[in-house]
């Protein structure tokens, strides 16, 4: 997408080729099919599948949905078709369009998170290995990885054994332990990191005396967590020398420029898609005329200026 | 049809007590079918989310929600004036299917006399024998919309505090020749409600039953799985309420884990 | 305050008695006399004092303040008079109030930590100590101590030997750590906690390429983090059996009755004391027009009921 | 006087290109003095936190701002109608010292001319010789404001685009004659404006300058310790400009650190 001025969106991640900056976040683009009927798949940078788990899972209960000042619990739980299915319906539609698909790998276990990476590797269908051990939203659905650098590193080192595409891999915002949690999971072999899932939260129905979620609490998303988002990309991007992919709360251009200026080599919009299926194609236009305003060609010109400007 | 994003001018807005109809102009792709559902930005600010209305009317380039202020996106959204404008999604979600014969009674709880009125115009255009029952908390609550709505329908009305029509809910206005064998029923309304009418119903009668529910949702479309409801197929597992319904037939619901959650 | 129709709003915590339930946060009430002109001290269920340290500290270059969306950074970075003067001139001003004081004491060190509280237990002016381990304003400024539950535990049980007073630990929310940090600060000799603080992070003006604040990253508080606040004191008081000041975004009064039901014995305004002043005496009003309206007779009443009701 | 905390309602709003004046009523005890500001919620949602805005006027139990729109506050409070409430906080801060005598330069950045106008109205009061500098982007910025100030006061303009009086900055208004012996000066205007004008006086003449700061505001009141300023007097610390300023006397600041902060 190189334009007649010379502005050019295009930016590479870890060996693979984006259109655009911009991808679409796990969970807030379904499988693509959904959000195909008002929405171009071709002119997304990249698109990141719901969590799919080895065995098809239900979800949690319902209500699912909260919304909260600026932003939005979810405790969707995971609800997917399971592996099989994935491999023989999405996987094979979603690869009819020229994006390139990063698969959100989710699992109960060490062993499931393994077992399925490869499989998704082998599929050939894939970009991109997302390894999801920060959701919050099931008991042992990776949580705890994240949480201990340690037991992180190991899971990633075995997946990194078995898949031959990059392997990233997303985390919660840690404060204080994010430098320490990303250098372990560079040094185990990942490729990139995806930064931030949704920050574990919840809200009470106080005249009922109930949990507004059925699963009592959830994750918090939004514009609400943008500014701890941003400030997760900066520090890790300032540990680790890979491509970190800046997720949380992206609801405009600048908030997508603070993110790449942080050191971010790419962004995801996630509860955006629910409100603005079309805020891909969007933004990216809209990024293009802030580049031609401020004067800069190629996105790589923007990630991590706020450092090689010598702050922090 | 598939769903179109668009930027709707508001031409008028009416009042009837606690809610108001919306009226906004719509393009000629726009054509809702009775229980889908438009999906509409409320107001920047703290508010992230689109709120979900049923199609109140439409006809000729001219469609309504019937909005009932109960928080604030739905306050934003009926004051709205003439010459604003609006973001909108729509339709969306699975409507009533017309198909049926027989005679058709429509179960309105407050609010969810939205979806009804507007199925219930389709139905009389395709010569159905419409009968509207109507329950509500009392009966000024909503302005002089029954007189409206009694001008166009054969209405009948149950209120709680007895002020109109029979005391009670909307349950105690079914007459007992209102069977499933003859009858058709399309229900709208509060959970407990609807749980209430498929135990009436029983199972027997649940064929013949279409409930329209209401779930909070985010995307609309089917995509984010927040909105889901009980199903009977995959036992455990859900339906979208954005997609899948938000209309269902009875029997597609798992009734026992709809009545969990009210 | 036993109002005639029998509605209780006092609260023991750790055998201090409050008025009412609401305290205000420590650093959104400076000492409380700015905020004396526009509201009656006697009116606070209790005071936390802006954060003290052993030495004057100038706090951080401005700007310090940023508004994000429905919440606010900032990067006061401790700025006070240092112990001497705190001790000299605003306790005692302070005590002339019919007020509980809980002292928030920081360090850079956890000699200074000892030092300092050990004298703030001493003045017998203050009501109880709130151990600051949480700022994440300062490079050294306890968030250290938070991360790491056993050095945690280590520096409150130094402190927990010095003071007479009851000691409070004001903790981050920490994904997936809080109940082991909980429970590893109750077991050092922690007598209620204090949750949460701001949350890490950061925001950048991207038309200047820097960012919005002159210390680069500050703290995250206002109604955006109120439902991650709510899920920090719904895990850390299952986990202990310790009083929790639930703080964190509390904007009205169904705010704070969610942090009640969630499991805090009492709560503090924070941020919106810096939008009104008057908003504690407002809420306490609200909240026994809530106790009336739902048959709630004493604020006990509310306290942990979500659990007591067999959620979670 | 200690500040209040009280909802006023608008009374009219007069539009200036880029700004309105929004004027509302205000009770007796309301009394600012020039360079004190009152603190508005500039509407609910996203935005949580007040915003200052300067007096600009103030008489018989009316008071209004001058708002120019940099943002969402901004909009929406100069969207303000007859009858709209809104909830202030004030008069905080420290105002101008008045006291002085001698002939009276004020000189304006942009918006910066609210505070300056109603102290040139309270010097001219007290008899004083005023002079209003007034520097903008281009001459039709301001709507026909630069008329209605030209009525009150011996008003200068410069623009930098030199569509209007001098092309350049509002130093460029300051004649030879103008100097710290003789005149007093009070400046209002963005950062980079004060900077300036302290390096034009010099150090000598620091002690005839006063000047009033912008900077983000939380509480207001000097409680939050958010909106410092370099402070002369304690090395490497700040002043509140909320409480100690807004208005300060330049030597009061460390301009070498003011200027860090540009
Ligand atoms: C398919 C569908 C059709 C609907 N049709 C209509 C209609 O025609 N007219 C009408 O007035 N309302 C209708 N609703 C309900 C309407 O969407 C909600 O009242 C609205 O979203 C509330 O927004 P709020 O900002 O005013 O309230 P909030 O402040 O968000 O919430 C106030 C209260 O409303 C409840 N609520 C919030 N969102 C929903 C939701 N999506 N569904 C149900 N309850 C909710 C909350 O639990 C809360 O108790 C419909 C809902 C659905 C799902
Ligand atoms: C003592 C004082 C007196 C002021 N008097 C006036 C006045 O009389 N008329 C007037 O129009 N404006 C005045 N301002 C500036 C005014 O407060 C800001 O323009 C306003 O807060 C911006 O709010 P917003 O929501 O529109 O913009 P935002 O969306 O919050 O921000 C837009 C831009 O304005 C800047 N900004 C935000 N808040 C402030 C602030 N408190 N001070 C300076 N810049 C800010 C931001 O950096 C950003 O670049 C004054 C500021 C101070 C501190
Ligand atoms: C409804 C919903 C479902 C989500 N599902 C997943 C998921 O399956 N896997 C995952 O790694 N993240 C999931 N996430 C997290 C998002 O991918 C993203 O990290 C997070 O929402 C922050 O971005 P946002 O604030 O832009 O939404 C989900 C988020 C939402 C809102
Ligand atoms: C301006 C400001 C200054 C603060 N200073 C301190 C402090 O000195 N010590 C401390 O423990 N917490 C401090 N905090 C954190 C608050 O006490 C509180 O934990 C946090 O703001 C969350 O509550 P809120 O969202 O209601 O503001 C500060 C918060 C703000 C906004
Ligand atoms: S609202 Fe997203 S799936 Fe129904
Ligand atoms: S704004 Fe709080 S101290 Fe000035």
């Amino acid at each position: 997408m190189e334009a007649d001025d010379g502005i050019d969106l295009r930016v590479e991640l870890a060996g693979i080729s984006l259109k655009n900056p911009f991808l679409v976040c796990s969970g807030t683009f379904g499988n693509g099919r959904e959000m195909s009927e008002l929405v171009d798949l071709n002119a997304l940078g990249g698109l990141m599948t719901k969590a799919v788990t080895l065995e098809p899972c239900p979800g949690n209960p319902p209500p699912r949905l909260w919304e909260t000042p600026s932003g939005m619990l979810n405790s969707i739980g995971l609800e997917n078709k399971g592996l099989e299915r994935f491999l023989a319906e999405d996987l094979p539609w979603l690869s009819r369009f020229d994006v390139p698909v990063w698969v959100n790998v989710a699992g109960f276990s060490a062993r499931e998170y393994v077992e399925w990476a490869e499989a998704v590797s082998r599929s050939g269908l894939a970009a991109a290995v997302e390894l999801n051990i920060s959701c919050p939203n099931v008991e042992k659905g990776g949580a705890f990885f994240s949480r201990r650098p340690r037991e992180a590193a190991e899971l990633v080192a075995r997946v990194r054994e078995v898949v031959d595409i990059p392997l990233f891999v997303k985390l919660p915002p840690l404060p204080g332990a994010m430098r320490e949690t990303a250098l372990a999971v560079a040094e185990a072999g990942a490729d990139g990191l995806s930064l931030i899932n949704t920050l574990p939260a919840m809200a009470v129905d106080v005249e009922r005396c109930r949990p507004r979620l059925g699963n009592v609490t959830g994750g918090l998303s939004g514009p609400a967590i943008h500014p701890v988002a941003v400030h997760a990309v900066w520090e890790a991007s300032g540990a680790v020398d890979l491509p970190v992919i800046g997720m949380g709360g992206i609801w405009s251009c600048s908030d997508a420029v603070e993110m790449l200026m942080a050191g971010a080599a790419a962004v995801a919009v996630g509860t955006l898609n629910l409100v603005d299926p079309r805020a891909v194609p969007r933004l990216a236009e809209e990024l293009a005329g802030f580049m031609r305003w401020k004067g800069y060609r190629r996105v790589p010109d923007m990630v991590g200026l706020l450092r090689r400007r010598g702050w922090g | 049809m598939p769903p179109l994003a668009f930027r709707a001018t508001v031409l008028e807005r009416r009042d009837y007590g606690c809610a108001s109809e919306v009226i906004f102009r719509v393009g000629d792709g726009f054509s809702p079918l009775p229980g889908q559902f438009v999906h509409i930005l409320c107001g920047g600010g703290g508010r992230i989310i689109r709120r979900p209305f049923s199609v109140f009317r439409h006809e000729g380039g001219i469609a309504s929600v019937l909005v009932r202020e109960v928080g604030g996106g739905t306050a934003w959204l009926r004051r709205r004036r003439r010459g604003d404008e609006l973001d909108i999604l729509g339709p969306l979600g699975r409507g009533f299917d017309l198909t049926g014969g027989g005679e058709h009674v429509l179960l309105a709880g407050g609010i969810g006399v939205a979806p009804l009125a507007y199925l219930g115009r389709r139905l009389t255009e395709r010569g159905g024998k419409v009968t509207l029952l109507w329950g509500m908390e009392k009966g000024t609550e909503y302005g002089s919309l029954p007189e409206s709505l009694g001008e166009e329908f054969d209405l009948h009305i149950a209120t709680a505090d007895g002020s109109r029509g029979k005391e009670g809910t909307v349950l105690e206005l079914l007459s007992p020749e209102m069977t499933p064998g003859t009858h058709l029923f399309y229900a709208c309304g509060p959970r407990s409600m609807l749980v209430a009418l498929t135990e009436r119903l029983s199972t027997a009668g649940l064929p013949s039953l279409q409930v329209s529910v209401e779930e909070r949702m985010a995307c609309g479309l089917g995509a984010c799985r927040g909105c889901t409801v009980p199903a009977v197929e995959h036992p455990g597992g859900y339906l979208a309420a954005c997609r899948d319904g938000p209309v269902f037939r009875a029997e597609e619901l798992d009734w026992k884990r709809m009545m969990e959650s009210i």
